[in-house]
């Protein structure tokens, strides 16, 4: 059912920095609806920021984003979330005091109607809110096979499993595009192989347009259409994953970084 | 032994969704509340309504409000007290310049202006951040301090600035005996905490706790900071102000801004803090602790000493309630950092297991 | 103009004084991220055992001479104050490393109850004096260029010197000494400094003993003005938007902070304060510091926050 | 499940505890020995109990001993609410309470009427239930603050030489901002009128102990009297600034809650010349009931407080506080059955009815401390002669005559306050028939 088609993300020219550290330098590239992005760079060159760019946790200083067509000098999390853009963290940042489903049900929130008087008597609208957007999650969690933590806080479980839930919150949100900050970060290799099964499954199955930034080659080039290189901020190579392999600035980047 | 869940599957998401999951749990809490409402009044004299039972409960309304904001939402207040008295000075305004406004009616509203009131000063939460937002909340509290002493509007032009009310009914029954006032208020807690709980576990509550955990990640999942920060200070306040109308209104009947002080603040805090952040049943946890120590702390220790042969003074025995109070809290965070709360979720999951716990 | 400089400087010495208290706040909050709400019951301890020992001394020993049983009780109430650090780090924050800001400020208020119960239980609860000799009178100054001069209140102005001196002698320890220094780098990085051979505990029980000390002068100085009784614990309440003004970690800060809000509190109450009704002085102190919360929200010299995912 | 047994061991405590047999007349004594106000709560305190004491040695009110337990409140208003709940059926029923905080007064004004216990408050509480046939349990006995404010000004006028004298004078007022503190203004508001002075209002936040732009104020607008309203330390921190600021303290006059021995002690000589309403009495180290206190409770090693105290100011309240309590039971008894126990509402009535002239103040040892007391039911203050006294840096000495308030200012706002209290209460006055019960 994959099929590319258009561009939908378009970053233009986009420069940020902290102070006097510049973070991006310039830096231009686009997804297409239905393609599994990557971006890849050693420690550094800025690949968070570029997340954080995208779905508006930081203001750039310079260029702009377009989305759908629609431009944005700056883009601002709520609109971002609720143009279908959802992400995961490379560190985690799950919700550490609630239950593995009331952190997947948070990815809900912008579907649930009910208002707070409803919430607060809950028989009614809320309640049958509430249980369909249960039903909802149950599948995610199934699809994810984490059923047997369910009602566990997720500040007890181990990395891998965080991770995974991690991305469940992601999918809940049911996004047109989801931006993955190396999903696999820390994980075995068997961990990585669920995990890289969870992300083609996702492309497949519901045609979500993948975001991707990973620390494993081997891991990028077997999942990604395209791959865009960074380094220190700037932009040093774009296209297929071969293409990049066999770009001459990439490997002096990654030799020169040791790895 | 007895307190297993075995046998008890669950085959809705809906029965699965119950706030006592366990059905031992149910049982007990239907068989509390019965006790509190049939078997209390038998049992209990009127010093334990009018100084134990009737603050206790009022407070853990209180306490239950402060929770919402500080344990659920994350935003720390050290002004919950000011928006006690903005709930109590509303309240009173509304019951003596609306002729024929019911007393529950004024009292609500008291909540509505302090949740208005808790909108105003919640702005901040918006850029300050935890103990620097704290001290911020102090403003409120000495604004208000300030506001209801100079501001003679609002205390009805009393000469002295100290307001009161007297003759409360509801729906035509007189709320004036200790038990009348120990029911109305056990009612109007059972009532919220059941609301509460409600918001906690649906949507809203996940929001709150969303923006405590990590507030940069609910920002990216569609969570508006600005939304729920203010509705947690909304809702809290709205508690405090309702606490703050009973307190005035049903407990001292008559009162002043001090009433309301600083200490107030404070105390409500330490309830949070002690009983638990982010649990329901912690607030009363805490409420009591915080109400009913210092209370037992001055009778006992007289009585302990009388048992030994010693006399001790009055001030001897203040001093002594201060110390003990001081030194249990802080032994207490030491032993248990997140509250009597989890103390005893911790027993139960020891309950569960027990006799055999691996 | 005599009375808005009369204001003005009036202001300022109160605000020399805060900032002797929201220096306690400053330097334990830096060194452990605690944040002392006992800093005020340290103030009103300190002060009863230095009111105390200045009458219990000369009558067990027989030494008149005024100046050496202040200086031997203030000896007496320096070591006190010491063991009193010592006490706090070992018995409670020892066992608290890692716990959250709320659950440490809770701490300290429970120890603020403990100090005010045994403070009082123990040195007395009625109003006591500390007399170190400060000047009572005020002082005419500039009356050749202003009608009738300017006052000042030599009181204040002793103390205020003697509390710039003494925060000017911290900062000249933090920056110069060995020991000042391994404070320093623990204030900047917890893991850091203990990796590298710091040794955090001891560290905290010096930065109490340090706060002890500030205490002890600021219940000296605010003792010999307002006699010694409950209410100095309260002083602290004052001090607090000083300490949000200035940031939670900067001495400087305090300092700064402790002028503006001195200054800002007593301007606003002599010119705002008769159009409302008086008595503005303290919430304006809070509003004035959430101002410019507003606007830096980690306070005027504290450390920016960024985020990071 | 904890809750309750914390309650039930605290109930247990509290029966545990009472060292009190029915037989006898009960008196709460609430107090504060701790916190802010401490140092001015505990000379109150100890005499208040001494004079229990003395009555007790001296064989009790015809022959009915006297029994009391203290709790401590700490000027916290709702824990003087649970002390009052606490002790009101002790002992087979309170029979008098005097809270000594206006805040308590206040909450317990209706309390009280319910559980039918007087709640007397000399010297202080609402000024307006002087007005016993609206405030039917409260007694402000012996003075209001309308009263103090008001021989204020009488004695301000009598140095300036006359109440026309007053016009286009101005007079500050720096007070404790609480119901305490305000309680004067409508009064001094009234009088200005009536006179054409200026009032200047300052409020000083609780606890009172910056004060720096206030005097800064008074140093600016230079009035010509300072009448200082204030509780605890408030009052030597205002005499100190005033010191700071060269601020004549001769001009300075203080109510009564302002004018005792820790007000000034750690002043001194800072304080000198500085005066003070007085509640009739003033420091009595020489009157007889001191002098019995000394020798058969004190010598006998009874004493409640430091034997040095005996006698100074606000000891000597609590003297006469205790005094007037005992004297409304003696009262009761005449009517009611000597050597019974009086009910809260027998003691009522005695305290409606007391009429101490100056020969039984004599008897009982209070000859040269206060005048004659006569109540009603119109009249629940019963005296409002006040002198002044003036500290001379060691001790204060009366400085004035007695003076008494004037009734035609006092009495129609005392009306017209308590008129809008009924009908706010929807209470309905008692009538002079009523009273007679």
């Amino acid at each position: 059912m994959r099929e590319i088609g258009d561009v939908i993300l378009d970053l233009r020219s986009v420069s940020l920095a902290f102070g006097g550290v510049k973070a991006l330098t310039d830096i231009s590239f686009d997804v297409r609806e239905h393609e599994i992005r990557a971006i890849i760079g050693p420690n550094g060159a800025g690949k968070s920021s570029m997340l954080n760019v995208i779905n508006g946790v930081y203001r750039p200083q310079e260029g702009e984003v377009i989305l759908r067509g629609e431009h944005f000098r700056r883009m601002d999390p709520y609109r971002v979330a609720r143009a279908g853009i959802a992400r995961t963290f490379q560190s985690l940042a799950l919700f550490k005091g609630m239950s593995v489903i009331d952190n997947i049900m948070t990815g809900r929130n912008l579907k649930m109607k009910a208002n707070l008087f409803q919430q607060a008597v809950w028989w009614g609208p809320a309640q049958r809110e509430e249980l369909a957007h249960r039903a909802k999650v149950e599948e995610i969690i199934d699809f994810l096979e984490i059923q047997h933590i369910r009602k566990t806080p997720v500040g007890r479980l181990p990395y891998g499993l965080q991770k995974r839930v991690d991305l469940g919150r992601a999918l809940a949100m049911e996004p047109q595009i989801l931006l993955l900050d190396e999903p696999m970060a820390g994980m075995n290799v068997e961990e990585k192989q669920d995990m890289s099964r969870f992300i083609l499954d996702v492309n497949d199955q519901f045609g979500t347009t993948i975001v991707l930034i990973e620390h494993d080659m081997g891991v990028v080039m077997d999942l990604s259409d395209r791959v865009v290189v960074l380094d220190y901020g700037r932009k040093i190579g774009d296209g297929s994953p071969d293409e990049v392999r066999t770009n001459p600035e990439v490997i002096k980047a990654y030799l020169g970084a040791s790895h | 032994m007895f307190y297993r869940e075995n046998g008890q599957f669950k085959t809705s998401y809906q029965s699965d969704q119950q706030i006592f999951p366990i059905a031992q749990d149910r049982w007990a809490v239907l068989a509390i509340m019965a006790f509190a409402f049939v078997g209390v009044p038998f049992l209990v004299d009127e010093y334990l309504f009018r100084a134990i039972l009737i603050p206790f409960l009022i407070l853990a309304l209180a306490a239950l409000g402060v929770n919402l904001l500080v344990g659920y939402c994350g935003q720390i207040t050290l002004g919950a007290g000011a928006f006690m008295a903005v709930g109590a000075y509303a309240g009173y305004n509304f019951l003596i310049r609306i002729d024929g406004m019911p007393m529950l009616a004024a009292i609500l509203l008291g909540g509505f202006v302090s949740a208005l009131v808790g909108i105003v000063f919640g702005i901040p939460s918006l850029r300050v951040r935890g103990l620097y937002l704290a001290m911020a909340t102090l403003a409120a509290q000495f604004f208000w301090d300030w506001a209801f002493l100079r501001i003679s509007w609002f205390t009805n032009d009393a000469p002295s600035g100290s307001v009161s009310v007297s003759n409360l009914e509801l729906l035509g029954f007189p709320i004036e005996s200790p038990l009348q006032k120990y029911l109305f208020c056990l009612s109007l807690l059972v009532l919220f905490a059941l609301l509460a709980k409600n918001m906690t576990r649906s949507a809203m509550g996940r929001q709150w706790m969303a923006i405590r955990d990590m507030d940069v990640a609910a920002e990216v999942i569609g969570i508006r900071p600005m939304f729920a920060k203010l509705s947690a200070f909304a809702v809290s306040s709205f508690y405090l102000g309702v606490a703050g109308a009973l307190w005035g209104f049903v407990h001292l009947g008559s009162w002043e801004p001090a009433a309301f002080s600083i200490d107030r603040s404070f105390q409500l805090l330490f309830m949070v803090i002690i009983g638990g952040m982010g649990s329901i049943m912690g607030s009363f946890f805490g409420a009591a602790f915080i109400v009913v120590l210092p209370i037992f702390l001055n009778q006992f220790l007289p009585w302990l000493g009388n048992l030994v042969g010693i006399h001790i003074s009055t001030a001897g025995v203040s001093h002594a309630e201060f110390m003990i109070f001081g030194a249990l809290i802080v032994f207490f965070l030491i032993v248990e950092p997140h509250g009597i709360a989890r103390l005893w979720s911790t027993g139960k999951e020891k309950l569960r297991l027990w006799p055999f716990p691996h | 103009m005599a009375f808005f400089l009369e204001t003005l400087i009036g202001g300022l010495m109160a605000g020399m004084l805060y900032s002797l208290v929201a220096l306690g706040f400053v330097l334990i909050y830096k060194a452990s991220g605690v944040f002392n709400f006992a800093q005020g019951a340290l103030v009103l301890f300190a002060a009863l055992a230095m009111a105390r020992f200045s009458e219990w001394l000369p009558a067990w020993t027989g030494i008149e001479n005024p100046v050496l049983a202040n200086i031997g009780a203030f000896i007496v109430a320096g070591l006190i104050m010491f063991v009193v650090a010592w006490l706090i780090e070992r018995l409670v924050l020892r066992h608290l490393v890692n716990q959250e800001g709320a659950t440490l400020l809770m701490v300290t208020l429970g120890i603020a109850y403990l100090l005010e119960g045994i403070g009082q239980g123990f040195f007395g609860n009625d109003i006591y004096k500390i007399d170190v000799g400060m000047p009572k009178e005020p002082v005419l100054v500039l009356e050749n260029m202003f009608e009738g001069g300017i006052l000042i209140n030599k009181e204040d102005f002793i103390a205020a010197l003697i509390a710039a001196l003494l925060v000017g002698a911290l900062a000249l320890f933090f920056q110069k000494t060995a020991t000042g220094r391994a404070l320093r780098a623990v204030a900047d990085d917890h893991q850091a400094a203990q990796s590298i051979g710091i040794p955090l505990s001891r560290i905290w029980v010096i930065i109490w003993c340090v706060a002890g000390l500030v205490a002890l002068v600021a219940g000296i100085i605010w003792g010999s003005k307002l006699g010694v009784q409950f209410s100095l614990a309260t002083v602290a309440l004052r001090a607090l938007p000083v300490v949000i003004l200035g940031g939670l970690t900067s001495i400087p800060g305090a300092i700064v902070g402790g002028l503006i809000i001195g200054v800002g509190e007593k301007l606003s109450e002599v010119y705002l304060g008769p159009y409302v009704g008086g008595g503005i002085e303290i919430w304006f102190a809070y509003m004035l510091a959430l101002v410019f919360l507003l606007f830096r929200p980690q306070g005027l010299f504290g450390e920016k926050i960024i985020d990071r995912v | 499940m904890k809750v309750r047994k914390l309650m039930m061991a605290a109930a247990l405590a509290a029966t545990l505890s009472a060292p009190v047999m029915a037989a006898d007349q009960f008196f709460p004594v609430l107090v504060y020995r701790t916190g802010p106000y401490a140092p001015n709560g505990t000379p109150w305190a100890n005499g208040y109990v001494d004079y229990l004491k003395l009555v007790n040695a001296k064989g009790g009110i015809n022959g009915v001993k006297l029994t009391f337990e203290e709790c401590e409140f700490g000027y916290a208003t709702d824990r003087g609410v649970e002390c009052y709940e606490r002790l009101k059926g002790k002992g087979g029923g309170a029979t008098v309470v005097q809270p000594l905080s206006t805040g308590v007064t206040f909450a317990l004004t209706e309390k009280a009427a319910v559980d039918k216990i007087p709640l007397i408050t000399a010297g202080y509480g609402r000024s307006e239930s002087a007005n016993g046939a609206v405030f039917t349990w409260n007694f402000p006995l012996l003075g209001t603050y309308w009263v103090g404010a008001d021989v204020a000004i009488q004695h301000i006028a009598k140095k300036e030489g006359g109440l026309d004298k007053l016009k286009g004078k101005k007079i500050a007022l720096v007070y404790h901002d609480s119901p305490y503190g305000k309680e004067p203004i409508p009064l001094l508001q009234e009088r200005a009128k009536m006179h054409g002075f200026d009032v200047m209002l300052l409020p000083v936040a609780h606890p009172g102990v910056e004060q720096k732009a206030t005097w800064l104020q008074i140093r600016q607008n230079k009035p010509d009297y300072v009448l200082l309203w204030g509780w605890g330390v408030m009052n030597s921190t205002s005499l100190k600034e005033a010191q700071a600021t060269g601020y004549p303290r001769d001009k300075m006059y203080g109510i009564w809650w302002a004018g005792a021995e820790p007000d000034v002690k750690d002043v001194g000589e800072g304080a000198k010349g500085y005066n003070a309403m007085t509640l009739q009495h003033g420091a009595e180290p020489n009157s007889k009931v001191v002098k019995d206190t000394l020798a058969l409770v004190h010598a006998k090693g009874q004493g409640t407080g430091p034997k040095e105290e005996v006698g100074s100011v606000l000891y000597m309240r609590g003297v006469l506080s205790a005094m007037l309590g005992v004297e409304g039971v003696r009262k009761a008894q005449e009517r009611f059955g000597k050597g019974k126990t009086m009910t809260g509402e027998q003691v009522r009535w005695g305290l409606e009815n007391l009429n101490l002239d100056q020969k039984t103040l004599d008897g009982m040892g209070f000859a040269g401390v206060m005048r004659p007391v006569q109540t009603s039911c119109l009249d629940h203050m019963g005296s409002s002669w006040v002198r002044v006294h003036t500290w001379d840096g060691g001790k204060w000495n009366f400085s004035s005559d007695w003076y008494q308030a004037d009734d035609k200012v006092i009495r129609p706002m005392v009306m017209l306050a308590s008129g809008k209290y009924a009908e706010e209460k929807k209470l309905t006055p008692r009538t002079p028939e009523q009273c007679k019960q």
